[in-house]
């Protein structure tokens, strides 16, 4: 079988990285071309150091792109939607990993991105690509979505328990994110410096969060969202990849611990990059970012307060990974009907 | 077939164990003692409290 | 004038190592002794390194401590209820800073620490020693407590907020601390051993905190407790010092910006130890612990969803200072009616 | 082709966990059993959460171990050597990572370790396991040891350098290794106590390093020790995972970079696992540890002072992976004439 | 006595934020400007967060600047000697913390900078800041400059051995610095991107550091330039504040470790900020950076290997203070024959 | 054939390339024109030093 051609834009970036990075050793993928403005002539391995040795791949102008099978958007929010009918004729299948496409509604866009969509005919069309909750969409969708890397973790811990409706939806829900410094991309700034950005625990955007438009889309009613208020905040961390959510959701009735494992062993079972980790013993209770760095994994826990029907839902990913470029491969993996884990084994180090 | 963990019924093999003996579940990692072997059954087994150090 | 005389018990540990440092710059007090049962005989900066050439004390062994006019206790959890008889003997004024007389309800301290209290009769004695909310009992006190640390961040972020009325209480008050490692003492263990705590993001307690406790303690009406359910989750992150509490309120009235302000301003503008940090732009917009490192500074910021009608409260200091040594050097130079800063001058670091 | 049974003694242990994650995936190995002492009957994601749900093992008892085709002994110093009869009627073939049997002379174990060897007759039959120095006697080997992290560091840094003879010796040859807490293995204490290591510059060991040892051994004529007076210190820094070392070498003729890049080119253009690193732009110009956490890889970078006829040599590995349990599956592999990849393919993650 | 009047060019750098911390805590000094060319109008805690609430002083534009008593310079390399004409006419004396008067000799300044100097004249007029080894040139000098961070910490360290003759120079001298990140200022940009610079062990300018030169200077002779061949490399690691500077220096007599106890004792018992650090238990055995951020202190320790007549110095002070401002502020003291420790009290932390 | 970095001797692929283009070495990453297609060479292009920020 000839392999799938897959080309990328803004390659020079960390996601784009990622994907790079993931796709070399991908056994049914070749990786044609990758495009980047500023590093176009470079080597892949000037801007990703991990890849010297490992490609002779350069970077080409994004001008020079040409067609391919799928295109990989890796582009700051706001530019893939101005320039995606170029890129959809390049390929017939475009997997973009920004924020441009993930919404359905323009309105909701309108509400949260606080401008009107560039494109917004297509927004109904595009599937959001988390595998775990529109998997028999990918196999068809020409136009996938990456999705927020604070959404996938929210959505990812959270969806069981709204799936299972139990949550009590008249009281807010509570999500706190903590999150490393790559989600915020490779350009150096005041903001990243590292003797500022060092040990930092920074707030940022505590109220009014785009990622919150997602869970509102995500984990309302097939078709139609959510409309309890969800109150969403970040704090970067010290920390360069990795993402811990926590949230606090009640419960309509009076459940047990058990009741809830069972839930959550429902809805994952079959899911091969989620795992449940809650624990008694020892040191890794429960999910831990730093052991999923380079992994595919979305580890998920919780603790049940009985008497305040509380569920405190804890889960953590690799935000370049599951909730970015790791995630965008298993979506292709779906799309092409292929064995989801395909360039995805790598499970994380320990320690580290 | 296997036991379910009491804590949070996880499935717990038990085959090759003899009742009485400690295993762990794979899920919660609870410290459980076998209780039946054809009948696969595990209850939770005495547990000391560790202190976590937080 | 003659100075104060001050002794401490479990001086080898985090807070009294802490507590040695300021005092020994304390311009009205005297060390007399600090006692250590695993280190007396040693010289304090065996086991406080940056106390190297600035004090030759020598740690003595807890049974051999004399008389003094202030008794510091550093011990953890559980030990100064049981032996603080002995404890007042040696002074007429003790200030104990570990969990034990925190609570003024025995009720309230059987259902969050979950046993008896072994002296119960003490607890309605005791002052919670909190300058801020308590300044004016401190002076006559002679049993003091030190305070929690995630629960003092929280409550001098809240309590402004409270005292104004403005919290609507039928909505859960959620509350998420992100804290350093020394907030765990200075003992050795698995959980914090270096390989596997550093990077990490480890929640624990995600329910039931003890510190919870102290939040319905504090933050209800004066007499009597919150009636309010009190959600407070705590995530362990890379950082040695710090505290930042991220706390989400709903209030009762639609209220703009300024009028927040105008209540943070009231409550702490006389104060000399809060400091109100909301900046439109740069790159320290909110509180951050790290600049707050050997500082007594608690910093308090807000941001607030007018549609909503959500504030979210950000909160942070060291763990350390305002939150355990500091607040104790605080609370002392309040009972001797001396000027509140004595000792505590010190502003903390950029960068850091 | 059936699999070659492995089994691991020491399995709890840091370089234990690291050879059970490599090993797992490897497509010519069984893992048989996996002994410990304190975690027998666990399953081993207890020790290591990286491998929850990629592997239902469980710990055995020291004692329970079967027979298997290689045994690997990831022990403390000074345990597999009074042990090995034991060991090697279990295994026609045993791989020892500790310090045991790195040198082949009982005089200079002595010398260095400051007390006899326990089983000094093994000695002369142990191949020093570094494929790139050794590969050849491998391929028959029975008894094989690990190489120390800092050694392998230095030893790929410097071979070159010394195999091509331009090396002056009557100048002392100075080292400094940066070394991160998981060198120092999975048991806690006061050392490794996040508050204190964390964000430590640590000198430990300033003279007498026992690594120097395998650089006197490594780096001398085939057949006889090096005489050059070697001056190895080492400082534990910030980091979990990864060594950088550098070293100050004195050239016995005035040679031009392209000299010593031909040098380097020579030695290790061949070579899976070795890639040189020297660039004039960017940020990663030298090698960098963390962009090889998890990967096999060693750089290799030099600097030269034409004027001083001086070579700053820089060379990098994860200790856990090219200086430990990696290079032993490298060996592994080696030792079965496989392709020496296998199981080794992880390139590292950047950022990280 | 009327306060000296200190203004600060240069203000919203690192040094400059660390100078009008320590100065606005000085009992003899008063600041009356402070310039900064991008922050003119904006208040010093907008640059400085830590000093929001301590002052209310405001930046002015650099030609805004009025006469002082004294005037620091915290300017990037090469900038001041350009324009060391008005700054003099603006105060009688001047302190530049820059590399621009470090050095006495042109030579060696176009030797080790690569071009020529602005103001050579001035050179030889200019004291060299350091007051453990100029203090008596600095109570007249009306031009000082500051001192090199790790060209600081590694003349505090070897000075007392070259002072006592017992440095074998024919053997090179070989100097490995570990550094912060701060060192290289307030400008952010690619090489101080967090997601690369966190956890970095990255070494830079391997060979030819300028700080060379000033080692040169002040190791040598009084009146003429050390001839020993000087190897000094430098490794940025993961730290904000801090230098680490490991020395190998050989001796050309047989001495015990008792001898050189007595030299470094000779040459440091009356200086306030330099500590002998050399335990033979517990974990702060050598000299350790963490624990001096924010003081003035330069820890010195050392371990000798007998045998091969071979003293490993360590030296470690914070980079922002016995590295620059704080040094600035001791000079400072010197220059008015105060107590050298004034505004210098603090003692820094432990745990940090 | 290919063409040899001046820098480092490295081997640079110039097929593709046109003379006067800028290409990297792949080892030493230094800026380099191409001076010759037919007989690979390739020289140094003219390279301004990078602040480092170190
Ligand atoms: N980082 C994460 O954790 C994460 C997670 C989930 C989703 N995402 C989303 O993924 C997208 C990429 O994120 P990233 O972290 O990879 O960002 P990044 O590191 O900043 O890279 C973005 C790349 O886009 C190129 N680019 C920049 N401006 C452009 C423009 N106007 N037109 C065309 N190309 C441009 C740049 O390359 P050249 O300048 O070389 O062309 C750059 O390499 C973003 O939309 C982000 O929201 C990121
Ligand atoms: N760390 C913080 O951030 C923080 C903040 C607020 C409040 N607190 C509270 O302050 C108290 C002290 O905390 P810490 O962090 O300083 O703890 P720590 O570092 O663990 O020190 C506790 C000291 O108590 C002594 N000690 C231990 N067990 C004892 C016993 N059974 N009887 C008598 N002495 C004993 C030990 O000294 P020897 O073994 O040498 O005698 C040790 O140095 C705790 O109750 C804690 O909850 C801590
Ligand atoms: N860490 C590195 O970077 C590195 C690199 C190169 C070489 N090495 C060498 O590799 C060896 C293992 O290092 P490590 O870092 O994996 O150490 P580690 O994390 O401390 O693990 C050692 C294991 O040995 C077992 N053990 C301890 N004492 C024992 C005894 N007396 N008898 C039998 N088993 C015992 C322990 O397991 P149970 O208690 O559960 O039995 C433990 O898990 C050491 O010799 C080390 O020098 C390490
Ligand atoms: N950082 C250290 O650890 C350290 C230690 C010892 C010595 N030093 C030396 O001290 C000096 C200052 O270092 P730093 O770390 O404070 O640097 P920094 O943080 O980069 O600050 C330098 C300041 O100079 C101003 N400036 C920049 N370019 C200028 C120009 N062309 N003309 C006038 N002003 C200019 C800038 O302020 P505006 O743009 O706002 O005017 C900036 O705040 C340097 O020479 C450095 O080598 C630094
Ligand atoms: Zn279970
Ligand atoms: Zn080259």
């Amino acid at each position: 079988m000839s392999r799938v051609r897959v080309a990328i834009v803004g390659g020079s970036g960390y996601t784009g990285g990622e994907l790079i990075r993931l796709l070399l050793f991908h056994p049914l993928v070749e990786i044609t071309q990758v495009a980047s403005g500023s590093q176009a002539g470079h080597f892949v391995h000037s801007a990703h150091p991990n890849l010297r040795k490992i490609s002779t791949l350069r970077f080409c102008y994004p001008d020079d792109l040409t067609s391919c099978d799928v295109l990989f958007l890796c582009l700051p929010h706001g530019v893939s939607s101005g320039e995606i009918e170029r890129y959809r004729t390049l390929a017939p299948r475009v997997i973009d990993l920004s924020g441009d496409f993930r919404l359905r509604s323009p309105e909701l866009y309108r509400r949260w991105y606080g401008h009107e969509h560039k494109a917004p005919a297509l927004l109904s069309e595009a599937v959001y690509g988390l595998p775990e909750l529109h998997r028999s969409e990918l196999s068809e969708a020409a136009l996938v979505s990456g999705t927020g890397c604070m959404a996938t973790t929210s959505i990812l811990g959270l969806a069981p328990l709204y799936r299972a409706g139990i949550v009590k939806q008249s009281i807010p829900l509570v999500l706190e994110a903590k999150v490393g410094s790559s989600a915020a991309g490779a350009k150096a700034g005041p903001a990243s410096h590292h003797p500022d950005r060092s040990g930092a625990v920074r707030s940022f955007e505590p109220t009014g969060h785009r990622h919150t438009a997602e869970l509102i889309q995500e984990l309302g009613q097939p078709g139609s969202e959510l409309q309890q208020l969800v109150a969403f905040s970040a704090t970067a961390i010290e920390l360069v990849r990795g993402i811990l959510v926590t949230a606090h959701v009640f419960l309509n009735e009076r459940l047990d611990e058990r009741a809830i494992w069972r839930i959550y062993r429902e809805a994952y079972q079959r899911e091969p990059f989620i795992r449940l980790v809650k624990e008694r013993n020892g040191v890794y209770r429960y999910p831990e970012p730093k052991i999923l760095a380079g992994s595919n994994y979305c580890d998920v826990g919780f603790e049940l307060d009985v008497e305040q029907q509380r569920v405190v839902v804890i889960a953590a990913l690799d935000n370049l990974m599951k909730g970015a470029a790791g995630n965008g491969v298993q979506a292709l993996n779906c799309m092409f009907g292929w064995d989801e884990t395909l360039g995805l084994t790598f499970p994380g180090l320990h320690p580290v | 077939m296997a036991a379910h963990c009491p804590e949070c019924e996880a499935d717990v093999e038990v085959q090759g164990l003899m009742v009485g003996e400690i295993t762990f579940c794979p899920d919660c990692n609870a410290e459980l003692e076998v209780i039946n072997v054809e009948q696969p059954e595990v209850a939770l087994a005495p547990e000391v409290e560790e202190d976590w150090g937080e």
